[in-house]
Formats: structure tokens, C-alpha cells, sequence
């Protein structure tokens, strides 16, 4: 005889080739959630192994529509005996006669509603998968900002090669000391008469001198590797552009409240430095307040140093840029302000813009109020 | 207040469309709620829900009724399918949508509507949710993807009913930005119709949505 | 009066509107190249002053020709009177009647001969220029593989970056242990099903799992920045092919003696390491047995400790993959032919295949009679 | 032996051509020496070098004599100098060359022939040289540079004599890979003419060089 296995959220159904219900194992009603977590993983459970030892005895044949991978069946007892076809007929008959089926099978009780079992396990499982996700979501926020460090590491030491290298040729060059315009002028012109005649050297700003190199010439070959070198820190500025972009698209949706109150690069870092969103959301001020400057903590409770006013809130312009007398003042205002933000974006995710401005006029308030150094008494 | 004959749960109040607020008393999208005699109505957006604008494009087959089963792929924060829900109301709707952000919004409806079921999946994938789903009536398609005709495809054949309906909201620049909309909409009805499918109707949803074609269509055996 | 002003290797010579020679003042006889390095390098000299002092008190007008910049004469007396024009109607006079015109001025005494002197002149200042060029090719070389120390850093740190980063989405790629693979997999293809898909995967040699990934699914916008990631990395893995192949390249100019003997990426560390060929072909051969492991070579003239077997040359194979008994003995005559190509390459340029012949030969010697180590005594 | 009417100081010998040796004994690139009647002669390798090339393929205007100036730029090791300087005994061969690899070898050619005067410089900077040369007869121009024309001609404008002979080698794959020689050859003669030259001749390079053509100009007026 050959027989037809379908699965659905309520257990495993075997119908014979007449559509006839030949046999079920049902997932117990308090692990529908888990046990469909398992299907979607591709784990052979225990209901199933259960029912296909029972059809291996009265089948010859076991068509079996399935998401798992093949190969996790073949150590089942009599598997030569299982074909795979997905949908097969028994899950197409399954999916027109959901109703009647489960209530043959009696996992639908008389006075059940199966639109609301379907509707409150639908809602358990995308909970679970949101969860998931955001985990993940957090993770490539994560790399991305941490990506950001390595390649400023990465392009800086390139640079200052470039620099050196063209220096043989173009030593003059040098004093153009923005990174990337340098870059960008070797990668595009390439050598010293080009550039001095493609005219983007402003003899007032840029303080070249064009008239007499004393670099030495150089060679077609030798300049052509000099610019491929240039064009690749170039790809890794573009990148590292792009990535600027991505984190602050990502930390909109992510954390839109902590982007608006820190800027998506410092709300980026402080989310990388504890690991998740949801584990800053549940940290004290206090501790926010001097995230990143761990090592000053440290000694400040082993050797009683003064402890540190900020960690990465440093960054912040708010607090870089406060006078010192008002500076703590800042920090701590900030620091609760941050943690104020993040709850908002874990627990309603809703955008509200009211938190910045209240930091803004909490940061007023106190520069009015401190306009000068206190004595220290 | 009218009803819309050919529009199943759909009304007409002071010239705009609506639907029976199936959760008294709360907005989903902003959108306008109107009292008349005892009952609450949403105003239905055309320039927020494509299939509001396919109906005051004058839309032919409407195939929404109270009991429809329907999946809908590319659910979004809920906007249409709020409505929608308004419809079915002994119905189901199967809403997935892969983005976790819009998702968070649309577990938060589904919590209040027992109609809709949300699912966190990749419509590109449709044997994902095999073990989840019934067979539907109608199969809502809207995913701005390159491959958005065959993954409405594969999602109708494994999942709608033979005599079934199948809504298609086109978005030409999400196929192609570089050919002309015109160009797109005739390759795609092509590939529905070498699918197997027979085209019943194609709503233009100007001026609501830019380059975007509701197409509404079957299996043709 | 308008007067032209002219300069040659001789001196600085001044004629009139009709060419009539009006003044001159030329450089010391046993001065030349020295002078002419000067001109050159876009210098005024002593000369070109002398004879401007005296052309102004005549001279309303001088028109002169010069590589010079314009700026430096600004400070000259009376410079308001200088034009400039090159080449001016003095210097073709002169190019057209180079003998005549330097007879005149006595530059020429009768029995001297003028080809013969420039000849000597212009072969003392092409050897010049060609040590300074030489310099430079070593300069460049140098940098170049400086970069590659530095590609390979950054490089690293990036995969590594990478593989964390696409580790979120499919973990089980990571298995793939050969970078440049990897960073061309994730560039090129992108997410998990279009890897498996492309069939790029070769299951017996990969052993990536491909059926069931426990990786989190990936956004279109999540996906892009991790692909540009990676094809960044990836243009500097390409960069980096480009300037092996050009030491490659340029070893086989600048020494390719050394090239042949150790291959260029070793022969140009060496070079590198103290800084030019020329400094490489002085040194004993015992110094550059060790160059590169200066800090154990220190640590035994300090403490007495062992006095280390090879530095930098540990990179050869023949040193790398001898056993340890004869290592010292290959190293020690790696370093002595390492000497002999240098200083070929320094003395004659041309190339020799007998060194790497010898090399080769004396390498089996030993060998040959040393097939087990010595019993320590 | 014949001497040939036609090209000062070359000679046919066994149906090579050749010049007598300057500095007898030695070989420049490895070409074959011939003694005879007391005479050594080198055999001009046409393959080796385009002028030889093109007198093989019948030169008309060989302005080489032996009192000749001649500025030869992108003299490289000097194949083609060599031979110049045996024909131009009592002239002055200025070479200029960039590479220093190539003028490592020239500077030792140089030695031994005094009217070689090597110069490392940059063709493409003419006035880089104006305080060393004199005006010369001939301007020989061998630089594989996509600009070959335009440095012949700027070369020309301040070195040549009004009645002096140009001569240069126009190598096309150097100035367009992508387009046909023919084409090339074309655009570089009218660059020339535009530029106040008169093409005298022209001398396809074949069998010995491919994709070459030597073009022999004066000036216009």
C-alpha cells in the first residue's frame, strides 16, 4: 500500500490514496508553538518518527511532503521505503479541508475555533521570530559599526604609504593634508604635470609648490601602480561612506529615538559596546553614562582615582563641547536622556521627538544656570 | 452613507470609500473614522492602500466577501489588510512580510484582530509556510521585488483554491528602473499568462500610485 | 636697447636685436656639470646674476630665456626690465651657430673640440641622473613592498571582519578557510541560496553544510553593504596582485641577479630593509645573513646567548625547508651568493644565471654530505 | 660588397645591409661582424631596428651623412644609434632616452663613440634639454607614447633646422589598441599637416615590425 505524510501546526496526518485519513500524530496542545519551531528548523520530532514507524508496517510506499532535508530521514527504521515530494498529495488535501481533517483527527473540539488557534499560534511564532530578528538586526548594526574603526585604521595606514610612496615623485604634494582629497588627486590625475595642469590645486588655500618639484620623475609603470594603490583607498572611502549611510538608515529603524538624541554613529557604538539594543535599554544611567570608559572605572574603585565623568558620550557634541565646570552635568543629563530613548524604541519603537528636545532644554537650563566655574571651596 | 454593491463590506460616505471598523474606536493608519447610525467607518485611503485605489479606479471583480480565506503577501504595517479585515470578518487573512519593522506593527493589529494572522516569512520562499497555511480564495500580492510575477505564481499554485483569484500590484520601477512602465506591465502579463493564468483585469493606479498596475486573474484550465 | 638673454652648458650668453653678441659670462671650465645641475634644478646662478647686473645698466629690456620659474628673478635688481620668452631669438642664434657663437667668446680655444666636450659633459650628467634615478627605482621598490606588508595587515583584519559579519546570516561558510575564496564568494554572489545555487560549493572538499543553515535570514539592504564590504576587500586583494607583479617586474631591472637567486618578493625585503641596492652590495655577506633578525643578533652580542642562523633569508626555501643541521650551512651560503648577485647586479646589471646555478649546486653538496645530523659532542 | 648609392655609409654585404664598425671589434646588440678589405663592418638587423627596416622596404630620403646632427629620441639601448654613429662619423648624435635601464646601456655605448651624446631625459618635455643641444639636421623619433606625433613636432619647432628632415616611427598600437592601424596612420599624417609639416614619405614596416609605419616630414613653408 502507499500512503501520503503531510504535516501541518497541529500534527502529522497520513492519508491513503484515496484521501482517506489512515493514521495521525498530533503535537501536544501546549507545544504546538515549539514543536513548529522544530519543522521549520528541519528536525525529524518524536510525533513524526512515531507515525512513520507505525506506516513503515502497513506501507510499501511513504510519500512525504516535507521542508527537512532528506538525509535527516534516512537513518529512520525501513527509510528505503520513503519518497519525498513536496506538496504531495495529502498536504494539498490537508490545506483545501483544514477543518474537517483536524476535526477527524480530533484536535479541533466541537466549540473550537480553529481562526483563533491559527491567529494566537501565528502570533507566539512571528513573537519568537521577531525576537530573533532583532537579535540579528542588532548584530549587523553591530559588524557594520565596528567595520567603520577597522577601516578608518585600515585607510589611515594606507594613506600615510601613498603619501610616502608619492613623495619619491611629488614631494610637494604633502601639504595637502586632507586624507581624502589627497587620495582622490593621485587616484584621479596621477602625476605631478597633471595635476599641476588639471588646475584643483588653489595656489592660495593649498600652499603647493608647483613651480620646481624637487621629487624625481617617474616612469609610466611606476605610476600606474602609485594610482592603483590611490584608487583603492579610494574604494575603501566609498565604502566606508556607504556604511556611514547603511548604520544611519538601520539605526532610524532600529532605534529611531537613540539616533535623534546621540546621532546614529554614537547610538551605533554604544548599542555595539554592550551587544544589544534590549541590554542597553535595561542599564542604569549611571552606567550608561560611562560606558567605554571601563578602565577608568576600574581604577577609580581599586585605587580610588577620581571616576570618569564619560565613556563613548564623549562624542557627543553636547558634551565635548561643555565647558569643564558643567561638563559632569551634561554627561549624567545625557546619560539619562539615552537610557529614556532606547526604552522608548524597545518597548513602542515610536519615534517621539520630544525626548531630544527635552534634552536640549535640560543642556540650556544648565549652561544658564553655570555660567561660570563654582570656587572650589 | 452607501453600500457599494459591487463591493462586499465597502461603502460610500460623503464621496470616500470606507469599511465597517472591525475594532471600534481605533485608528490603524491615521485614517479618518466616521459615526453613522450607531456604526463606525473607516475612511479608506486610495493614496495609502493600492486596493483602495484599484476600487475608485472602478475595479471590476472584487472577490473579498465575508468569509474569505486569503494570503496576502507583502502585508506591510497592515493598511490594506485592515481593511480587508474589516471585510472578512468571518474570514482569515495570512499577512507575511519579512521586514521585522513593519512586522512590529502588524502583530500589534493582528493582536486586535482575530481575523488576521501575521507571519514573519519570505513570500520568495512560499514552501516556508506549508505547514501553516489552508488553501485561499483570494491570493494579495504586493512585494516591490525584481521577481515579484513569479513569486505571486508559485504562491498561487501552491496555495490557491482552483477557482480562486489572484490580485497583483505591478511596481515597474522595483522590476526594471530603466525600461518604460508600459514595456514592464506587458512582459509581465505575459509571464502570467505563459504561467498559466488567464488575466481578468488591469487597473491603472494613476493618480494614487506612479507606474503601478493592479492586475486581477485566475488559473486558466 | 632690448637684449636677449641665452644660456647654454657653456655659460650665459647676451645678443642684441640683430644678434650681434653684446655680453656674456660663462661658467668655470671645471664647473660645468655643477652648473648645469643648477640650471636644471631651476636655479639662478652666480653667472646668470653677474651678467644681469651688467645688462640692466645698458638695457631697457631683457628678454630672457629660462626654465627658470619667473618668480626667482623677482628679487634681482632692477628685474621690472625682465621679459621672458623661451626659446627667444638669442638661444635659436646660439643652437644655430653653437660653435661660431661660443669661439667668440673664448669659451672655445682653437684647438678644443666641442662634440668631445659635450659628449664628456653629457655622459657625467646622465651618470649623475642615472644615480639619482637609481635611487628613486629603489625608493619605489621599497615602498611597493612596504604596501604589501601593509595590504596583507589590512586585508586581514578585514576578512576577519567579514567572515563575523557574513557569519550572522550563514554561518556555516565561514568553514571555508581560504580568504580570497571567501571574500570572492560572499562579493559575488552574495546570500545563502545563491551560493548553493551557483553550485560554487564543492560538498566532498568544503564540507559547508549547505541544508539547513542556522543563520538568520538577510535583508536586500543588510546584504549590500556586507557585499560591498567584501568587494572592497576584495580590490585589495587585486591591488595587491598588481604590485607583486610589478616588483616582480622591476626586480628583473633593478636586480636581477637577486631576483633569480631569491626570487623578487626576498630580494626586494632585502633591498628594503637597508633602504637601496647599492648599501645591500656593500655589506659582508655575514650582515646580510642576519639582516632582519637585528633584535637576536643584539640579544647575543648582549647576553651571550645563541647568535641567530638567518634573518629575512629564513623566507627562502631552500633555508625554510632545510633540516635543522645544515640550515646554518645554507644560510651562510644562500648569504654569500645573495653577495655575489647584488654586487653583479650593482657592478655589471647583467644577468647571470650562474649564481643561481652555483647556488643550486653547492645547496646539493651539502645535502649530499650531510645526510644525518651530527651527534653533538 | 656594395656601397649603396642611395644611404650614406650603408653597405650590402651577402644581401644584409650593414655599416662600418666605428669601434672595431666590438658588437652593440648582437649583430654579426664582417671584416672586408681590412674593414670591419656590423650587419644592420632590420628586425632589430625600424630604420634598417625601412631602408630594406626602399627609403627614398635618407638624410644621413657624416657630418649629420641628429636629435634621436627614445634612443633606448641603441640598436638604431649604433648605426647612425658609424654613418655620422663627424656629426653629433644627441639620444635621448627616460628609462634609466635602457640609458645604463646607452651611457656605455656612449663611451666608446664619441660623436653618442646620451642625455636621460624626458622627449615629452623638450625644453628640458635647451641648454645642451644644438639645432640638428635630423629629428629621429622612435618613443612608443600615445602623443608620438605631437613631442616629434613640439621637438621639431625648437631643435629642427629650417631645412633639417624628420623622421619618426609611428607605432599605432601605442596610440589606440582598440582602433585599425590604417586609421591611426591616417589621423597621425593629417596631425602633421595640421601642424605645418610635409609628409615626404611614408614606409610600411612589414614583414619586420607589425602595426608600424615610418613617416619622413619637413617643415611646410
Amino acid at each position: 500500500m502507499k500512503c501520503y505524510l503531510t504535516c501541518s501546526f497541529a500534527g502529522f496526518i497520513s492519508l491513503d490514496e484515496n484521501c482517506t485519513l489512515l493514521d495521525y500524530e498530533l503535537f501536544p496542545r501546549d507545544k504546538l508553538k515549539e514543536r513548529f519551531a522544530k519543522i521549520t528548523a528541519g528536525i525529524v520530532t518524536r510525533e513524526e518518527e512515531l507515525i512513520l514507524k507505525r506506516l513503515v508496517k502497513k506501507c510499501d510506499t511513504i510519500v512525504i511532503e516535507t521542508n527537512t532535508p532528506h538525509s535527516r530521514y534516512k537513518n529512520l527504521k525501513e527509510s528505503i521505503k520513503f519518497k519525498y515530494e513536496t506538496p504531495n498529495m495529502a498536504g494539498e488535501f490537508l490545506r483545501s479541508n483544514m477543518e474537517d481533517l483536524l476535526k477527524k483527527t480530533d484536535f479541533l473540539k466541537s466549540d473550537d475555533d480553529l481562526t483563533k488557534i491559527i491567529h494566537d499560534l501565528s502570533i507566539e511564532i512571528t513573537n519568537d521570530r521577531l525576537r530573533k530578528a532583532s537579535e540579528s538586526e542588532d548584530m549587523f548594526l553591530i559588524q557594520a559599526i565596528n567595520s567603520i574603526d577597522e577601516l578608518d585604521e585600515t585607510t589611515g595606514k594606507m594613506v600615510e604609504r601613498l603619501r610616502e610612496w608619492y613623495s619619491i615623485h611629488f614631494p610637494e604634494l604633502d601639504k595637502i593634508k586632507n586624507h581624502e582629497r589627497f587620495v582622490e588627486i593621485v587616484a584621479d590625475l596621477g602625476d605631478r604635470d597633471s595635476i599641476i595642469d588639471s588646475g584643483v590645486l588653489d595656489p592660495d588655500k593649498d600652499s603647493v609648490r608647483t613651480d620646481k618639484s624637487i621629487g624625481a620623475p617617474i616612469s609610466e609603470i611606476d605610476l600606474l601602480i602609485l594610482k592603483e594603490f590611490a584608487s583603492s583607498i579610494k574604494s575603501l572611502q566609498v565604502t566606508k561612506r556607504s556604511i556611514t549611510e547603511y548604520i544611519d538608515e538601520r539605526m532610524g529603524e532600529i532605534a529611531p529615538n537613540l539616533k535623534d538624541l546621540t546621532g546614529a554613529s554614537l547610538g551605533a557604538k554604544l548599542i555595539a559596546h554592550v551587544g544589544s539594543l534590549e541590554r542597553l535599554s535595561k542599564m542604569a544611567s549611571g552606567t550608561v553614562q560611562v560606558l567605554g570608559a571601563e578602565k577608568a572605572l576600574f581604577r577609580h574603585l581599586k585605587t580610588g582615582e577620581r571616576p570618569p565623568k564619560h565613556g563613548l558620550i564623549f562624542q557627543h557634541p553636547e558634551v565635548r563641547g561643555a565647558k569643564w565646570w558643567i561638563r559632569g552635568k551634561v554627561a549624567r543629563t545625557l546619560a539619562l536622556k539615552i537610557s529614556l530613548a532606547v526604552r522608548t524604541d524597545v518597548y513602542s519603537g515610536e519615534y517621539d521627538p520630544s525626548i531630544r528636545e527635552s534634552f536640549e532644554k535640560r543642556i540650556e537650563e544648565i549652561k544658564k544656570s553655570n555660567p561660570f566655574p563654582k570656587k572650589s571651596t | 452613507m452607501e453600500k457599494l454593491e459591487k463591493f462586499t463590506g465597502v461603502y460610500n460616505i460623503e464621496d470616500h470609500i470606507a469599511t465597517e471598523n472591525l475594532n471600534t474606536g481605533k485608528k490603524v493608519y491615521g485614517e479618518r473614522l466616521i459615526e453613522v447610525d450607531d456604526k463606525e467607518y473607516r475612511i479608506w485611503e486610495p493614496r495609502r492602500s493600492k486596493l483602495g485605489a484599484a476600487i475608485m479606479n472602478g475595479m471590476e471583480t472584487f472577490p473579498f466577501k465575508t468569509d474569505s480565506k486569503i494570503l496576502y503577501l507583502g502585508a506591510s504595517s497592515g493598511t490594506t489588510p485592515s481593511h480587508i479585515s474589516d471585510i472578512a470578518t468571518n474570514g482569515t487573512i495570512w499577512c507575511v512580510e519579512f521586514s521585522p519593522r513593519m512586522m512590529r506593527s502588524l502583530v500589534e493589529l493582528s493582536r486586535d484582530r482575530v481575523n488576521m494572522v501575521p507571519l514573519l516569512d519570505d513570500a520568495t520562499k512560499p514552501r516556508n509556510y506549508l505547514h501553516l497555511l489552508e488553501k485561499v480564495d483570494i491570493l494579495y500580492s504586493d512585494v516591490a521585488q525584481s521577481k515579484q510575477s513569479e513569486l505571486f505564481m508559485e504562491n498561487m499554485r501552491l496555495y490557491l483554491k482552483p477557482e480562486g483569484i489572484g490580485i497583483i500590484m505591478i511596481k515597474s520601477r522595483s522590476i526594471d528602473v530603466t525600461q518604460s512602465p508600459k514595456k514592464i506591465f506587458r512582459e509581465e502579463e505575459k509571464k502570467l499568462k505563459t504561467g498559466g493564468f488567464k488575466v481578468l483585469e488591469k487597473i491603472n493606479l494613476e493618480p494614487y500610485e506612479k507606474d503601478h498596475l493592479a492586475m486581477v486573474c485566475k488559473f486558466a484550465f
